[in-house]
């Protein structure tokens, strides 16, 4: 059954916006989802019923906040396919990448005895990315690198944006112990293979880390299928809250590595000299934690999951497909990423020939049209495609066929706009 | 069982117990040593078993923690002395279970005697940790004693 | 004008709730504060019409989230008596915390160049810290003596609970590098002594960091005439929403600082091999945003301006005066911390003779009264009074002295009840 | 002025110098070199002066950016060129108090020339730092020519 699209807008309070004397047509959904009324009201009945710190107290508030808080991660592990206890709570996931990268730096300067060995980095190892990283799947590692004296490699694309497996086949060898990588380019929509490039790690016993990030709205995951070691998201580029993300690792590697962020819950016993941590998640969630975020993030995907993740990819699918053929029959429009039929998101990077983004950006807001213009976070692969920046749409669940079609018919008139 | 009055949770012979503190001091020659720690609150317990031919001598246990953590360690002391492992082991589970039944099952007073005033605590989630803290230490002392 | 609680508690609308057959009397708002309407309406209001990620991009809702987003920290420097350059978001004050700890160890790896060599640490400097802190307070200081090799030394309390002033003189050097103290005690109540310890560290030009969070919801904060390097703070401790916190910093400091978290936004440009980063606060502020938490945040101060902070902070006092005076006078209750008539906030840590703390907590929260129980993540000062846990009833601008009767009523049944 | 209509801000002589880029290129010898960064977007510029006897000689520059940076760009290098220091320290407070008077300010044509044409800007804020972007490189570039 398909999606019931006008079912789903009215959910979405924002859609009502209107912008420049036009109806909003929100394409930034890869920069942020616009949220639906259930998950704000989530946070709120929340914040209006049961608001209290969670783990530490005795109180009634306090009880409730924890269950409202634990149901909430035993939701995004079955989201996710993985266990609980391997769903770590983080401000986005920026933090999350930064939670591996510090705490690998942090094994590698002996923090974690024994059991944390295996995390340890420094001169000879090697930390392999792609040249479509978002930077925050690039900046942590080559910080990383900085720190411990590791070689960060990178796997190149080719002309079309596509990852080359050729040099992926190269790059990762013996001395690989951290390979990085999106599940789905911000720019291109295009979606990587997944199995081949764990293939290639697990060969030489490298960890797997996954930037789920355009994924996870998009597609239908299971991280124990994709048998990827890490995995990374944030809430609020699938209808959740801002503020949350989630970091996945296998049990067994995350009681093993040491914490990054240290504060108060965390810990069994702290002395002045030195503190004992606790498991995870608990040992990386110090501090107060972002329980109504929690919540919303849950109520999310509860939306998704009622939605069906297959019916959401579908859709999905489709609008990345009429994004792609559309724009292509644009003259003097460049389609980054995937041709036309070629598997690919809802998201759609390009160039108006002539035109810069950030007046593509400019004429097309005119029209009530948001659109993301600039380097998007991805600088390395726009200089790779001999560009300094495009504009994107980019489509979730509220996108309808009828913005796609104004979206297109505001691209087709830019050039002459600007004499181009 | 309902949660109107506090009293459902701290029995009488709970709040006795606490103060009584059955078995409390560490024994001169145990068999198995164990620790526990409640992370939510920082309780503490060390437990020491001896036991012989297959047999649960004594229990003896230090540590500090809320009247129902001390309850439950004075009322364990009580019970399982002179239990075979496997006898221990079912009182173990039995005492889990009443304690997650969430008021559903008031125990089993043959087998855990003065312990079933505990059920009270199925009621309240957020202690139950409390009344099992003595009881997974001593799980983890029975797996430390061969036989 | 002395504060009109009736008509601030009809502002909360988690202050409606019933606990156990009793209406709810919070007395946890140290952990974490109830929000008053204004709040999660300016939260709501954004998600509803601005949501969008802010800085990057060209489209009207961009545009509008970025300058409700700067505004948002224009309003906070204000309150602070900050500049805006000087406010950077964090997560928390745990986040801002480990932000210091974390920027100072990467200058001491070289990061940041000859401009963060101030920053760099090594085995001869020294840390200093209180027996009194809050675990994030103490333990990321911890970790980053670990991987510097600096030494981490402690100023002792003497049994009251008191900062040893004596041992402050002694403590603080010529190798101390950092002084990093709370200006409220988050179980004793006290204020310390800032003026002092700041003489103290500047004569041998230590950096300040002040833990501001048990401070800023009930004083007047002045930073500038503090004249404190740093200092941090949490917005859900202070009736703004959970998942957003300040780090504020004196501008030259943080412009020096090498960065902590990478990712986007907080970069000039990317290559595969390296990045450069933006100036303050953007440095610090990687990926994106919990941009409606900001802003929540703006409305909490707005709130609290609104009341006055004259005003909170002279309610303030008059309720922590009402709790220790109140339970001094129960027999077998003793209250930690400064006696009754001494300076104190709203907040009173106590021991029930013979009643463990959870119990304590259990007893009240029949009578649908929330306090914390447990070490209140200050082991250290617990096990220094000899302590394992104590007993905290913490108090907001919506606390009304009939919750304190009550409290106080519940706490002289206490002992009868569990026969101590 | 009002946001009415696009062509407000994309006005038809402001799309000329964006195609047509007046000054474009390096000088062979420039006095002062200077270097501007949009932030917001990665645009860049690199700006180079020639000056002697106090007097800006010509501009030059290259770069990318949008048709706003380099109608500005183009549009600067026509109006500097031959000015005193002096003159275009004035030109430049001038031209920056019309891109931040939201719309009051359309600027005077006498001193800006063809520049008034980024008047619309104005009503754009996110824009603004486009619109300086030469600007600020030009500001930079003056502070190292000595007199
Ligand atoms: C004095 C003090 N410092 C730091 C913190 C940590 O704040 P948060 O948990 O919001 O990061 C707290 C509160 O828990 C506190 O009371
Ligand atoms: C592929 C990818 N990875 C990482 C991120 C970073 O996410 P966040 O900014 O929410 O931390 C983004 C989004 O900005 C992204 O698109």
């Amino acid at each position: 059954m398909p999606l019931d699209i006008d079912r789903i807008r009215a959910q979405f309070p924002a859609l009502r916006r209107r912008v420049n004397d036009h109806p909003l047509v929100y394409l930034d959904s890869a920069a942020t989802s616009q949220k639906p009324s259930v998950v704000l009201d989530a946070e709120r009945t929340f914040l209006e019923q049961h608001n209290a710190a969670v783990h530490r107290g005795a109180h009634t508030l306090a009880a409730e906040a924890t269950e409202l808080f634990e149901s909430s991660r035993e939701r995004l592990a079955r989201f996710l396919g993985a266990a609980p206890e391997e769903i770590v709570w983080t401000a986005g996931a920026t933090a999350a990448l930064n939670l591996l990268a510090y705490s690998f730096s942090n094994a590698s300067r002996g923090r974690g005895g024994e059991p944390a060995e295996r995390f340890r980095l420094g001169p000879g190892d090697e930390l392999v990315v792609t040249e479509l990283e978002h930077h925050a799947n690039l900046i942590p590692w080559q910080e990383l690198a900085a720190r411990t004296g590791a070689t960060l490699r990178p796997i190149g694309v080719d002309d079309a944006g596509r990852l080359r497996m050729d040099e992926a086949v190269e790059v990762i060898g013996e001395h690989t112990r951290v390979l990085a990588f999106a599940h789905v380019s911000n720019v291109l929509g295009a979606i990587n293979p997944v199995a081949e490039l764990v293939a290639l790690a697990r060969r030489f016993g490298a960890l797997v880390v996954l930037d789920a990030c355009q994924s996870a709205p998009h597609l239908s995951l299971d991280l124990k299928a994709l048998d990827v070691d890490f995995a990374v998201l944030s809430g609020h580029k699938m209808l959740g809250p801002l503020g949350i993300g989630v970091l996945y690792g296998r049990r067994e590697l995350l009681d093993a590595m040491p914490p990054f962020l240290t504060g108060g819950s965390m810990i069994t016993s702290v002395m002045m000299e030195r503190a004992e941590y606790l498991p995870s998640p608990a040992r990386f969630e110090a501090g107060t934690q972002p329980v109504s975020q929690a919540i919303g993030l849950a109520a999310a995907v509860d939306f998704l999951d009622e939605l069906g993740m297959e019916q959401v990819h579908e859709r999905d699918a489709e609008l990345g497909q009429a994004l792609v053929t559309g724009l292509t029959a644009i003259p003097g429009i460049r389609v980054l990423g995937p041709a036309p039929g070629e598997p690919r998101v809802g998201l759609a990077g390009f160039i108006v020939d002539g035109v810069h983004s950030h007046d593509v950006g400019q004429f097309l807001d005119e029209l009530g049209i948001a659109v993301r213009v600039g380097h998007h976070c991805a600088e390395p692969l726009h200089r790779r495609l001999g560009l300094a920046a495009s504009t994107r749409a980019s489509t979730s669940v509220y996108t309808t066929d009828a913005e796609v079609a104004a979206f297109l018919d505001g691209v087709g008139r830019i050039r002459a706009f600007f004499r181009a | 069982m309902s949660r109107q009055d506090l009293r459902n949770l701290y029995q009488d012979v709970l709040v006795d117990h606490s103060h009584e503190r059955h078995g409390y001091g560490l024994l001169e020659d145990p068999t198995a040593e164990s620790h526990g720690i409640n992370r939510s609150c920082g309780d503490e317990i060390t437990l020491h078993i001896r036991a012989g031919d297959g047999v649960i001598e004594s229990v003896g246990w230090t540590g500090h923690g809320c009247a129902i953590s001390q309850a439950s360690a004075s009322m364990l002391s009580d019970i399982v002395a002179g239990l075979t492992r496997d006898e221990c082991t079912r009182c173990l589970d039995r005492f889990r279970s009443m304690l997650q039944s969430r008021g559903k099952d008031d125990g089993d007073e043959e087998l855990l005697g003065d312990a079933v005033a505990l059920s009270g605590v199925s009621l309240y989630p957020p202690r139950i940790n409390c009344a099992m803290l003595a009881w997974t230490a001593l799980e983890d002392g029975l797996t430390r004693i061969d036989a």
